[in-house]
């Protein structure tokens, strides 16, 4: 088993590392071969819980020790064996981002699923146990992902990924439309694979195995890494294929918390963090991610500005903060990217998490049956101001500093066009936001907002836990850097972070404006809402889907029942209708049989007869 | 020269009355004038030197097989009257095949010149041999060849006449009532 | 009267055997056609047998002529058979075996 | 005892089938117990020579030979090699579940069970024989009781007729079940007389002394002869293999047959083709291979593309899984097509993979059937409340024909890609993958109508899960799935000793000639 330099046998591997991968997956085994403990609800989510704990501890753990060590270290032993050689490792890669991203997720997972204990408490249990034990596959899948060692494994974690979110968007089944969001999430990102394959095919062609820092030319590093990035337009939801992530709000919010907004979306990020090596000698790449995240960005930031639905808004939102840190990492700065995704994690799942506890109050995800529940629910209101400051890069926070960094490296670059994209998406991102909270925490209560009262301890524990680093982590920059191997100083003074705090801080004025005070109504959104009412990009999906698709796979359905099996039908009648026309010859009557003979015998001498 | 002639006229008689068996439309002149080429035929075995034969021929044939024809015509006719048409089918078809098939042996006689090939002596035992030599074909002869060469032969003709004297008797002969009353009802519907 | 004069004579009458046989629609009739070819064959032996000597050729006509003789008498019983069970002796009455 | 291993796998199903005769045909319970023993009786052999086989040594193990007609040079040879194992295991497997699967026949069940055995004991022969004749013979046993087991057993289904041919419905009763097992039945035929005729020129161009696959392998056939007879093994394979333009007796075939028929049939006898394919086709006329791969390899993509993009178009749901068994077959056929290492050990993987999952589907789809009484997907809906467990496997079995990672469809599915990208035409990798995507599609499509939708209509209330010894079928299959799926070495470990001696024979039979 030839294994790389540096890299020793799976069995070497460290506890923690175990625990965190198999934890969940042994969660989850367990929950599938013993149905009867999933349908009893409760005790199946108390299994996925500590498995999830124990994942998190294992994170700290490693990440302590990544801490002090430092260094990159490989376990590995090889999946699949070709003509005697090992291919494609299967094992444990720690390193600075691996240990970063393994303990966001853990606890962004554990946060997710203590909020679920109350938010999902009055399903029917058998449901509670499953939605239970897709969180446990989905965290064993993600960590897989984290701790890939090399792009299959990464390949294999990702799609994992898919078919569970694919499962936790539809877990309403019974809601039709949670069905087809479902559907449209995976096979859009399904689409995107199909780039991730390739890819892996190429790397596999020139260098024989899947390691991103295998020795490349300079082509295949741009083929592999522009295929990369179609897969990472896929999951990240980045223009044009973002369309399934405003329709996966469809799965229980506690799922658009954790897999639309932390984890799983940000896979995609987290893999060019990933395989640097690959796009740094990819400039021709890195030119279209940048255009690409700073387009997304502004994209759908003004989408957001005119949804009703809270969930949509924040859907909208993480699809635009996926365009900075695309394009920071299309920049070239990686920690940029990196920093902004962890940070980026935080927060929106805290969002997600406090509009979660406002829907499971007021029963409703429309803005307008909220209103005024700031004096009802404190705590979730504070929380999600918190994270909507930190979002909007409201100076201390963490959102400001990460944001900071992404328009520090994008500066100067492509005509600056990219950088004023990503100035007016900060702008926006402030207004959006802060039409949100105004619309549902402050004015009168409409609806529903009326009689609704704070949630329980469950789901506030989550939320106050979450803030705790959507505050601090900003100041925790440095360290981090360190870890992932990046310089970072801290820098407060400069044209960047006085600019983007002033425009933080102007869009909340702004929607303060309209939204808080109601005085100036903005006509500019209308034919923005109309626009969107459209549904312009939907539409092309269903086209090419319901009138391309469907069609031509019903003309070669057509084809092979009539031609092709067709051909094989008439073979068969052709013999049938020889044989009957043959029949004719009996006449049954005794001189014709005579005749023939005669016929014959005249035949056979005359042949005698030839020279 | 005289041989010729009578070959002539004695072929001209076989012909004639053959052809006049299969066309004549009323089926009792055609047995009799079957019977009239196998007499005419008896008569060319007796030119070909093959006396014996020639009885047997007439003895057999215009005796046996003529009268069994005419019982024949008789028992299947339907009362109505001697003559029996017998109808015949579609005359070109036979009549070109018939001519065909002749065009075709004729060509291979006249290919193959009969006349000069040699005598292939004929392996049998030496007794027979010389008698063989002869070019006459004694009916002695005949008799002696065929009680030893070919007594094999003989013994299976015998067998041969015994079963087709039984086959014919268990074929023709009345089954039960029921085919008689099966006449009956014909009878008696017609 | 040379041989191939009686072969040809014994091949015109064979042919008109043949003529009968596919034209006469009455059982009888066939018969008489079946003893005319058979006729002719035992002409050709007795031919073959005078110009090239030897006692075997009329010996086969011998054997040929009792084999018709038997044939005949069954094919007579037949003939009883087919007219006794169609009433009539056309043979395109029988038209069983049509495919 | 260990010798007489692949006699006894070969020979159990047979026995048990005799057994039966004997027995009268009211003792259903012993009748079930009979075959059930066959059935196990081959599993545990089969397991017992995964385990038994010596995967450092490699080559052919646990000989046994038997001259059967010594002056033609006939022998019963029987031998294991890597590829044969991981077949025979396949096998074992999925008879295993057909036979638990077809508890539940009652009409003639006796016969049934000899049937089905003695089919079963023909494609356990093909995988161990090492002699041409006798591969032949076992093909012909494996293919023939098809005829009667669909057509006695099949059901007859109602196909809409649609488009300009619609007189072509007059004339044949397209979807009867007697069409369909005649179709089968003829088409494989019409195949196996084309590979009986390339076993008489490869016998004659071999001296005419033996038929041992070893000894044919080695002789240098004439580059002509190999080029002309190839296709016609191809072909003749193919057909069985589900190679395109042969494949549209599948559909009708697979819809017909009952559960535990096409259960066998898709799992199992379409592996029989396009093992044939490699084994025989391409064994012994290496450069005819070589100089047909890329055709092979185009039809082969063809097959896949083709294959989904038909069975989208589908409304039965037994029509679906046959189309995608056509649509699977490709992938081993493209993975054939590559003559390298990853190619081959993905084609072999692919076979065992796409074995399990195609079995676990129409065991599936036969406890579908026997409840809701039709298969047409528009009448179907929301069974996921009703049936969570049939719902659930049936989940995990499309998932692992889309190719989900941790099933045994993923790494089948990557080593066949990664072979046809690092083969000669690397072109067909991309239609390929585009079915595999395609796969994605009509897959879940038809698992959201069936299972995972808005609750069963009225009539459909009263359905019920699986119950007792239904489970055990699909649960041996699911195992099987995850099992080879998360840690595919299992296997590997036997099959590439053998892809690799195949390859260096091949290599150099092309070699010893231009």
């Amino acid at each position: 088993m030839s294994l790389p330099v540096g890299a020793l046998p799976l069995e070497a591997a460290p506890i923690p590392a175990f625990v965190a991968l198999f934890a969940p997956a042994v969660a989850a085994l367990v929950l599938a071969a013993a149905p009867a403990l999933r349908r009893r609800g409760a005790p199946a989510s108390w299994v996925t819980l500590t498995a999830s704990l124990l994942a998190t501890a294992a994170a700290v753990t490693l990440l302590v020790t990544q801490l002090r060590e430092g260094g990159s270290h490989v376990w590995m032993a090889s999946w699949l064996q070709i003509n005697g050689a090992g291919v494609g490792d299967f094992g444990v890669r720690l390193d600075g981002v691996s240990a970063t991203m393994l303990l966001v997720v853990c606890v962004v997972a554990t946060c997710v699923q203590v909020f679920s204990l109350g938010y999902m408490h009055d399903e029917k249990p058998p449901a509670f146990g499953r939605y239970f034990a897709y969180h446990a596959l989905f965290l064993f899948s993600m960590n897989l992902l984290v701790l890939a060692p090399d792009l299959l494994q990464l390949f294999a974690g990702w799609e994992l990924v898919g078919a569970t979110s694919y499962l936790l968007i539809g877990f309403y089944y019974q809601k039709p439309s949670a069905g087809q969001a479902a559907l449209k999430a995976f096979w859009i990102t399904k689409l995107a694979d199909m780039g991730f394959l390739m890819a892996l095919m190429v790397l596999y062609k020139t260098t024989g195995t899947f390691r991103w820092d295998a020795a490349v030319t300079a082509a295949t590093a741009t083929t592999v890494s522009g295929l990369l990035f179609f897969a990472v337009v896929g999951k990240s939801a980045q223009f044009p294929l973002h369309i399934w992530l405003p329709d996966a709000m469809e799965g229980p919010t506690p799922v658009s918390a954790l897999l639309h907004a932390a984890t799983m979306v940000a896979a995609g990020v987290f893999l060019i963090v990933r395989a640097n090596p690959l796009f740094a000698h990819a400039p021709a790449t890195r030119d279209v991610m940048l255009l690409v995240g700073s387009g997304t960005a502004l994209f759908a930031a003004c989408l957001a500005l005119v949804q009703t639905d809270i969930k949509k808004v924040l859907a909208y939102s993480t699809c635009s903060q996926l365009g900075y840190m695309v394009a920071a990492l299309g920049a070239g700065s990686v920690f940029g990217g990196f920093f902004h995704l962890a940070t980026h994690a935080f927060f929106k799942a805290l969002l997600f998490l406090a509009a979660g506890s406002v829907i499971h109050a007021v029963h409703s995800n429309e803005l307008a049956d909220m209103g005024g529940l700031r004096r009802r629910m404190p705590v979730t209101a504070t929380t999600f101001i918190i994270g909507a400051m930190s979002l909007a890069g409201i100076p201390g926070l963490a959102g400001f500093f990460s944001k900071d960094l992404v328009l520090a490296s994008v500066e100067g670059r492509y005509g600056w066009v990219p950088f004023g994209a990503l100035m007016a998406t900060a702008f926006l991102t402030a207004f959006y936001m802060g039409r949100v909270v105004f619309l549902a925490f402050f004015g009168e209560a409409r609806g529903h907002a009326g009689h609704a009262h704070e949630s329980g301890g469950s789901l506030l524990v989550p939320l106050l836990v979450l803030t705790v680093p959507s505050v601090a982590l900003g100041w925790v920059a440095a360290p981090l850097a360190h870890l992932s191997g990046a310089t970072y100083e801290l820098h407060l003074v400069g044209v960047v972070p006085i600019l983007a705090a002033s425009l933080g801080l102007g869009g909340f004025a702004l929607a303060w404006v309209v939204y808080g005070r109601g005085t100036l109504v903005v006509s500019a959104l209308a034919p923005l809402e109309r626009l969107v009412a459209t549904r312009a990009v939907n539409r092309v999906y269903e086209v090419g889907y319901r009138r391309v698709l469907l069609v031509v796979a019903d003309v070669l359905g057509w084809i092979d029942r009539y031609l092709i099996d067709g051909l094989m039908n008439f073979l068969g009648w052709s013999a049938v209708a020889g044989g009957r026309a043959l029949r004719r010859v009996q006449t049954g009557n005794a001189q014709d049989y005579v005749f023939a003979v005669v016929l014959g015998a005249i035949a056979l001498a005359a042949w005698g007869l030839l020279p | 020269m005289t041989v010729a002639i009578g070959f002539g006229v004695v072929a001209a008689i076989a012909l004639l009355s053959a052809i006049l068996v299969v066309r004549s439309p009323n089926l009792v002149h055609a047995v009799l004038w079957l019977g009239v080429t196998l007499i005419d035929t008896a008569v060319l075995y007796g030119m070909l030197g093959a006396s014996f034969l020639a009885g047997v021929q007439v003895l057999l044939y215009v005796g046996g097989v003529v009268t069994l024809m005419v019982f024949g015509v008789m028992l299947t006719r339907r009362h109505d009257g001697l003559s029996v048409p017998a109808a015949s089918g579609s005359p070109w078809r036979g009549a070109l095949t018939a001519a065909v098939l002749f065009g075709v042996i004729a060509a291979a006689v006249m290919r193959s010149d009969l006349e000069h090939a040699p005598v292939a002596p004929t392996a049998g035992p030496p007794a027979v041999e010389a008698l063989a030599a002869s070019s006459q074909a004694t009916t002695q002869a005949i008799g002696f060849e065929l009680l030893s060469t070919h007594v094999l032969a003989f013994e299976v003709l015998s067998l041969l006449l015994l079963a087709a004297i039984i086959g014919a008797v268990v074929i023709a002969r009345r089954r039960d009532h029921g085919a008689l009353d099966q006449n009956a009802r014909t009878e008696a519907s017609s | 009267m040379t041989l191939s004069t009686s072969i040809l004579l014994a091949a015109a009458m064979f042919s008109v055997g043949v003529y009968g046989l596919l034209t006469r629609r009455h059982a009888v009739a066939i018969l008489l056609s079946v003893e005319l070819m058979a006729n002719a064959a035992n002409l050709s032996f007795v031919a073959f047998s005078h110009f090239r000597g030897g006692a075997t050729g009329q010996l086969f006509a011998l054997f040929a002529l009792a084999i018709t003789v038997a044939e005949v008498a069954v094919g007579l019983a037949l003939v009883l058979l087919l007219y006794r069970t169609y009433g009539d002796t056309r043979t395109d009455a029988a038209k069983e075996l049509r495919g | 005892m260990i010798a007489a291993l692949l006699p006894v796998i070969v020979a159990a199903p047979a026995v048990a089938a005799l057994i039966l005769l004997a027995i009268p045909s009211r003792y259903a319970i012993a009748t079930r117990v009979v075959s059930m023993a066959g059935a196990t009786v081959s599993f545990a052999g089969s397991v017992l020579a995964a385990v038994h086989y010596d995967r450092h040594v490699g080559g052919l193990q646990m000989p046994f030979d038997l001259p059967l007609i010594p002056s033609l040079g006939v022998h019963l040879s029987l031998a294991i090699d890597g590829w044969g194992v991981s077949l025979v295991l396949l096998t074992g497997v999925i008879i295993f579940a057909a036979v638990l699967a077809s508890f539940t026949v009652q009409r003639r069940d006796k016969e049934f069970f000899i049937y089905l055995l003695v089919l079963v004991s023909g494609v356990f022969g093909v995988f161990v024989c090492q002699d041409l004749l006798i591969f032949f013979l076992f093909y012909e046993i494996a293919v023939l009781p098809m005829y009667l087991l669909i057509g006695i057993w099949g059901s007859s289904n109602v196909v809409p007729e649609a488009g300009p041919f619609r007189f072509v419905w007059k004339i044949f009763d397209v979807g009867g079940r007697e069409y369909a097992a005649m179709k089968l039945t003829v088409m494989l035929l019409l195949g196996s007389a084309a590979i009986l005729v390339s076993i008489f020129v490869l016998y004659q161009g071999a001296g005419a002394t033996t038929f041992n696959l070893g000894v044919l392998g080695a002789v240098p056939y004439a580059r002509t002869t190999q080029i002309i007879v190839f296709p016609l093994l191809w072909m003749g394979f193919g057909s069985l293999g589900g190679v395109f333009p042969f494949h549209t007796w599948s559909p009708d075939g697979h819809a017909a047959a009952p559960t535990a028929v096409s259960m066998l049939h898709a799992g199992v006898l379409m592996k029989l083709g396009a093992f044939g394919v490699i084994r025989i086709g391409m064994m012994l006329l290496p450069v005819g291979a070589a100089y047909w791969a890329p055709t092979v390899g185009a039809v082969a993509v063809v097959n896949i593309l083709y294959g989904a993009m038909c069975a989208m178009s589908q409304k039965d749901l037994k029509y679906i899984v046959a189309y995608s068994s056509v649509s699977h077959m490709g992938v081993v056929m493209l993975g054939a097509a590559t003559l390298n290492a990853t190619g081959w050990n993905g084609a072999i993987f692919q076979m065992f993979a796409h074995g399990v999952m195609t079995a676990l589907l129409f065991s599936l789809v036969g406890l579908v059937y026997e409840r809701a009484h039709t298969r047409i997907i528009a009448k179907m809906g929301g069974f996921g409340t009703i049936m969570p467990g049939v719902a659930t496997f049936f989940t995990l079995a499309m998932l692992s024909s889309l190719g989900l990672p941790g099933t045994a469809g993923f790494a089948a599915e990557l080593m066949v890609f990664l072979g046809a990208w690092h083969g000669s035409h690397a072109w067909w990798t991309i239609p390929a993958i585009l079915g595999a995507f395609v796969t994605a599609i009509y897959v879940l499509r038809a698992s959201r109508a069936i299972f995972w939708g808005p609750g069963p209509s009225e009539h459909f209330h009263d359905l019920y899960d699986a119950r007792g010894v239904e489970w055990a079928a699909p649960i041996v299959l699911a195992v099987a799935i995850v099992v080879f799926g998360v840690w595919p070495r299992l296997l590997l470990d036997l099959i590439d000793p053998a892809t690799i001696e195949y390859l260096r024979d091949f290599a150099s039979a092309i070699v010893r000639q231009p």
